[in-house]
């Protein structure tokens, strides 16, 4: 049990299955993501309601869905970076941090823009906008505290705290905004939640979703693989494998 | 095809700077990601290579460093 | 083998009890700020500069003012104790005092609790004591007031909980202050929704009751909580240092 | 000579029973750290027999600080084993901390309170002791007269000479100091040499790294800085 845990956790074992998984991950991000957004773009009906505005659904919501679960999924990760102390979950944290970051921030500018045909205006303090610009705040904590130590294992280990004090904080984060948000202005409609919504849309919404996860995959492979070299660099895989690549 | 044409599919019904904002952004910031993450990885292998390169070579003593001789460098005054 | 070559093993029971400990570390605490009684005027006077600033800067009429007075209340005692965090763990790391600390047999979660509590009965306590003073000025009702001291006085010792977890990460880093404050304030959030808002709930006629068990909730979470996540993060800090 | 089986061999946890001299009280084994992506040492193992006083040697940089650090159980970046009593140190913890007295070139005074209110507070974290019993130990260091002074009116060495004090009073078996002669004069450094052979001679384990040429009877060493030279 413990031998498989810990070759779970070897840098070397990671970086080959990266690389054999890797151009399937690109491949399937990229097709997904194509249907996903043209089917999107030019065939899904229009939007009773907001018109074609709606369109942007197809990038708003996989990447405000996908800037939550990264985050998530770096609490995991940290649990087991203070747990079971695995090399791997450290470089899996340092390395999704930013794309978190860039995912949350198109989130938040994608649910701007389409604010202005809807409400009228860029910004509104709507709970969800309002919830996302919070995750920004810890994405840009956890990169900052991360940029601040210069010990890599203190600063993993730092990281993991806060990113699991920040999960801790999310729901209620979330709770408390929309409690806020009812309290201050009674929401008049809802940029995404449906009541129903026709088989047209939200099958290229899943199939986007499910790409930008593969896109996801594929630079979190990237550059985890990244991040392993730079802390591998002396090890003799790694010579092994930078040199072979040369003559190959 | 949910338009008549191409330029109704440009203009959205007027929201087209809206959507095609939000799209362009999305690809330039995901496209972006990409790419500079796979140029990073690509310099950090150049430079693991390099490393490994230069240890072989003082290894094998093919390539041996210059030795420290604190010899005054001359500097022409052109 | 003589018997006095061998050097006793203390025995489990022995040493001192964990409250005692705590006490101790509660009254080091108070002593030690007690001796520079003027620091501790510092987060108050930024308390009334800060509130002052919004009629300044804002307006000063009593409308706005009796609206927004308990948002600027709660602003302005959230950057207080952000402003004195940075002094939590500080001074105690750079003389050895931490490190004495976290090499006591007692359990660290608590002893930093004691600690916290310290913190809070120095920096969080006074606001809530300074607020009414400052509520007059801004207009707020008798009613208000009341609920805004009560929301203060179940909220400042989350600010203080929360942001051990802060100090205790930035610590011994460059820049630690506007580090801290990054890592924190998105933590603080909900605890100045509910502040505010349970005031502003008090306002107008609502009860309040649901929304100070709520922040209570809160307590009991950040006291059962934050404790743990700032001594393991102070033992990474130390361990770095 | 007294028969001992196994289980009172080492580390009871009843009063009255101790370890044998001959049982390492600290053991390590492979102890390996990296920090800030350099080796400070790797594969190294030694044991800390009681009444015995180790001396950490090895150049600037080498680590000797930070061995100290790892040992008392401040710095958790290191890899290896670490035994205390025979037993994982980092699994009784509580009871290592117990038995531990750990003296930091940081030596954890503060500076706005008194000797004696220092003495106290560091004191009464581990046992209750009575002042009358401070004071003396307070005067033990040379610091008749400042036992009421506020600390940041003492010099370096009169701040160094409290942190001391507990030495005098001290009854945990084994001691981490480092850089304790820091400070301190001739007549001081010769005082504390014989306070620690004395210890040693009680049964106690005293590990030290210091700048200054430690000489005692029987001392033995840990070297450091070997692993930089390969």
């Amino acid at each position: 049990m413990w031998q498989i845990f810990h070759k779970l956790g070897s840098p070397k074992w990671f970086f080959g299955i990266a690389t054999r998984l890797m151009p399937w991950l690109l491949a399937g991000a990229l097709a997904l993501l194509a249907v996903g957004l043209v089917w999107g773009l030019a065939f899904a009906p229009k939007d009773y309601l907001q018109g074609n505005s709606y369109r942007i659904i197809f990038i708003h919501v996989p990447s405000a869905f996908l800037a939550q679960s990264v985050y998530i999924m770096m609490a995991s990760a940290a649990v087991v970076t203070l747990v079971w102390r695995m090399k791997l979950a450290d470089v899996f944290v340092k390395a999704v941090a930013p794309v978190g970051l860039v995912l949350t921030f198109l989130a938040l500018f994608t649910g701007a823009v389409w604010g202005k045909p809807t409400w009228g205006t860029w910004w509104i303090w709507d709970a969800r906008l309002t919830s996302m610009l919070i995750l920004l705040f810890l994405y840009g904590g956890a990169i900052a505290l991360d940029r601040a130590i210069n010990d890599e294992k203190s600063a993993a280990r730092a990281v993991a705290v806060l990113v699991l004090v920040g999960v801790v904080n999310i729901p209620i984060i979330k709770y408390s905004v929309e409690w806020w948000n009812t309290l201050h202005q009674p929401a008049t409609f809802k940029l995404t939640e449906k009541p129903s919504m026709p088989a047209e849309m939200w099958v290229p919404l899943l199939l986007s979703v499910l790409g930008l996860y593969l896109m996801f995959g594929w630079l979190a492979c990237l550059r985890m693989q990244t991040e392993i070299l730079v802390r591998e660099q002396r090890t003799r895989w790694v010579k092994e494998h930078v040199l072979a690549r040369r003559a190959g | 095809m949910a338009f008549d044409s191409f330029t109704a599919f440009i203009a959205m019904e007027g929201h087209g700077p809206y959507v095609w904002t939000c799209y362009g952004v999305f690809f330039l910031l995901v496209a972006a990601m990409m790419v500079w993450s796979w140029r990073r990885h690509q310099a950090e292998l150049k430079s693991c290579r390099r490393v490994h390169e230069a240890a072989d070579g003082s290894g094998r003593g093919s390539a041996q460093p210059t030795p420290a001789t604190f010899t005054r460098v001359k500097v022409s005054q052109d | 083998m003589n018997a006095e070559t061998r050097p006793l093993i203390k025995p489990q029971e022995s040493g001192v009890s964990t409250v005692a400990a705590m006490r101790a570390v509660f009254s080091r605490d108070m002593k030690v700020a007690f001796r520079q009684r003027q620091d501790l005027l510092n987060p108050l006077l930024f308390f009334v500069m800060v509130v002052t600033l919004f009629p300044l800067g804002v307006s000063p009429e009593v409308s706005f003012l009796r609206e927004a007075g308990a948002g600027i209340l709660w602003v302005a005692a959230l950057l207080s104790v952000l402003l004195s965090l940075d002094h939590l763990f500080r001074h105690d790391f750079d003389d050895g005092t931490l490190e004495q600390l976290v090499l006591q047999p007692q359990p660290l979660f608590l002893l930093v609790l004691a600690k916290t509590l310290a913190h809070w009965v120095l920096t969080g306590l006074p606001l809530v004591l300074l607020a009414p003073v400052l509520g007059v000025m801004v207009h707020l009702e008798g009613n208000s007031i009341a609920v805004l001291c009560l929301t203060l006085l179940i909220g400042t010792p989350v600010l203080s909980l929360i942001g051990s977890i802060g100090a205790a990460l930035t610590l011994g880093l460059r820049s630690a202050g506007v580090l801290l404050s990054l890592l924190i304030i998105p933590l603080y959030i909900p605890v100045l929704i509910f502040g505010t808002g349970t005031v502003a709930a008090a306002t107008e006629g609502a009860p309040v009751g649901a929304y100070v068990a709520l922040m209570g909730a809160f307590l009991v979470l950040a006291i059962t909580l934050a404790p743990f996540a700032a001594a393991a993060a102070l033992r990474i800090s130390l361990s770095n240092s | 000579m007294s028969v001992l089986n196994a289980s009172d061999v080492a580390c009871a946890h009843r009063p009255g029973y101790g370890a044998l001299m001959s049982e390492p009280i600290l053991q390590a084994t492979n102890l390996q750290c990296e920090r800030d992506e350099r080796m400070l040492f790797r594969d190294l193992s030694f044991s800390i027999l009681p009444g015995t006083v180790t001396r950490v040697e090895g150049a600037n940089g080498t680590g000797k600080t930070t061995l100290l650090r790892i040992l008392a159980g401040l710095n958790d970046a290191w890899s290896g084993e670490l035994l205390w009593c025979g037993k994982s140190r980092n699994w009784h913890r509580e009871e290592f901390l117990r038995n531990v007295l750990y003296l930091g070139h940081r030596p954890g005074i503060k500076a706005l309170l008194t000797p004696m209110e220092n003495l106290r507070a560091l004191v009464a974290a581990r046992r209750p002791v009575a002042d009358t019993v401070l004071r003396q130990a307070l005067s033990g260091t040379g610091l008749d007269g400042f036992h009421d002074v506020p600390c940041r009116r003492l010099s370096a060495g009169q701040q160094r000479r409290v942190a001391l004090a507990r030495l005098l009073i001290a009854d945990e078996p084994l001691w981490l100091l480092d850089e304790v002669f820091t400070a301190i004069d001739a007549k001081g450094v010769s005082a504390i040499e014989a306070l620690l052979q004395q210890r040693a001679a009680e049964g106690g384990a005293v590990v030290v790294t210091t700048h200054h040429e430690l000489q005692l009877p029987g001392m033995r060493s840990i070297k450091l800085g070997e692993v930089a030279a390969q």
